[in-house]
């Protein structure tokens, strides 16, 4: 038995524990062998900000993990044209770089997934 | 069809625009928490301006004191009902 | 239809840690499953046995235990949210060393596979979030 | 030994615990014989909201006990226009009827305590 | 100069939980005091005993115990909001029945009054919230 | 003075608002944890007009990969030294 996943993440990477929760979450559906698509939205896409050096707040830097995802068969890591332009950032300079939905993509995107888990 | 759960308050206004803009045509919004402040006068237009219907959970929203007047609202059992009725429910807070 | 819940806030910390409880109480009343209720990030402080909130006050763990005992409710916490968090069971409390645990009765520490399965048999799964 | 304390709290009377250990904190320095101002900006201009029947989320009304306050001297709950405006709220609706400070006073207001705690 | 530092989050709650840390260690590497850390709303949750975050991770109320040690700082956790949230000492274990408290060594349960006292005297207060 | 102690991103204006509209001339604004986000690129005009002089707090920026350019930054014990040259600090959250 199957189902698809769609992970909502909504957070910077160090305002709290979600965006490594997240990441948890993604990781245990793939190895449960779960589709699982992780969705950016807001600012979780200030996970993908080069140059991150967390270690200065003793924090584990969320992006490094993203990058191995698809060693995970998770080979896209989503967000919207909507959270790029939130914080004025472009896909391409950020890392890993993200499929960017627009706005009828991302409806479309939601509505393909069988359970949808937010944090 | 999904069912949208929105629990944040209308200064939260990243939260509802991201839900806004996943709204399609047949979807529900219901209103939790400190999101039934979206039905005060105030925020009413943009509610009416949605794809979507509304709807209110009432425990919360007589919690807080905010007026039903227009709009329908619906209790705890319908907010299973609503779950069962939409494929997916994603929640905004 | 079998639901599954997933819980993300501390009882004092965002209202909707109520209310996940009240849509609990309302899928049994329609007679509908409750396959899991997850416990994830701060939610896991639901599970707490020393939370001693004043008698007029809402007592969530207690209310989470009493209808896990009437309906059997798997009530799972994530193990590695819990852990970090000062929720450990027994054999946690032995294994970081510590005297006591303190996860409330009728709570289970496991992982977030637990989750990923109830997904799959679920028909429908509701995430109470809150302070993100 | 005394100092003026502004306690300012942004929240609305059921997100969180917030509103309540507001009031708890001015209460506090109530008994503790300091000259203290409670502050509702943004969001906790909505703990004043007439006709709230907490009952039905089991959660304790913030509201009556706000009303209280001139018992223990505290005898105005201050609040700001653009809080008021941010949810199209008038002052003579709301119980407690707040003290309104405009952007000027509001400024002023603050400047004029020698302790502020936000929550 | 003389410092009082009040802590609303705990650990994973939000980034503040390890500002704080870090502004506490700040003021004493100037050579100024802390007169008091209060710890309040889940701030609390700073002050578990049972917390066992993984070895590479910050363990912030490890940490405040280590510092306390070393200062002498007096570390307050607002009782009303710790038993709440199952945090608890002896003696409150006690009062509730349960079989163990879990407050960690260095910090204390006392009233708002800490708070209002602490704010009096010092010469700085200085929040950290997040979560609200 | 007031020190004022902004650390909610820039998707919470809510917060930056009420924050904004409490500055007089001669205070600061220090921008911490979630709050450095706001010396992106996209957000520093709204800076620029402030009444404040306004500073970054160097770890977390750091931490969160923006860049300082010509804004001005503290380390932890400039983040003390700032609490002392103010009367008192407002944490806006």
């Amino acid at each position: 038995m199957s189902k698809s996943i769609l992970i909502i993440c909504r957070s910077a990477p160090y305002s709290s524990s979600s965006a490594r929760d997240a990441l948890d979450m993604a990781l245990a559906g793939a190895v449960f062998e779960q589709p699982v698509s992780l969705l950016l939205l807001d600012d979780a896409v200030l996970q993908l900000l080069p140059g991150q050096r967390s270690s200065a707040i003793q924090a584990k830097n969320p992006n490094a993990m993203l990058g191995a995802l698809p060693m995970y068969d998770i080979e896209h890591i989503y967000t919207s044209l909507g959270s790029l332009a939130l914080h004025g950032l472009q896909a391409d300079s950020l890392e890993p770089a993200p499929t960017v939905l627009d706005a009828e993509e991302l409806r479309h995107f939601i509505a393909r997934h069988e359970v949808v888990l937010t944090l | 069809m999904t069912l949208h759960i929105l629990g944040a308050s209308p200064s939260d206004r990243t939260t509802f625009e991201s839900c806004r803009d996943t709204l399609m045509d047949g979807d529900t919004l219901l209103l939790i928490e400190d999101g039934v402040y979206w039905a005060l006068p105030q925020h009413r237009p943009e509610l009416a301006r949605l794809p979507a219907r509304v709807k209110l959970l009432k425990a919360d929203r007589e919690a807080r004191g905010v007026e039903l007047e227009a709009l329908a609202e619906v209790d705890d059992s319908g907010f299973v009902e609503l779950c069962l009725e939409n494929e997916r429910s994603v929640s905004w807070f | 239809m079998r639901f599954t819940l997933v819980v993300h806030s501390a009882p004092y910390q965002s209202a909707s840690a109520g209310t996940a409880l009240r849509f609990a109480r309302a899928v049994l009343d329609a007679g509908h499953q409750i396959h899991r209720v997850f416990f994830y990030r701060e939610g896991v402080h639901n599970a707490s046995a020393l939370a001693s909130p004043p008698r007029d006050e809402q007592n969530l763990p207690q209310e989470w235990r009493a209808l896990a005992k009437e309906h059997d409710l798997d009530l799972v916490v994530c193990i590695a949210a819990a852990v970090r968090r000062g929720i450990l069971d027994k054999e946690e409390a032995r294994r970081y060393e510590k005297k006591a645990g303190n996860l409330a009765k009728r709570f289970e520490l496991s992982g977030l596979g637990q989750l990923i399965e109830a997904s799959v048999v679920s028909d429908r799964v509701v995430t109470f979030g809150g302070g993100r």
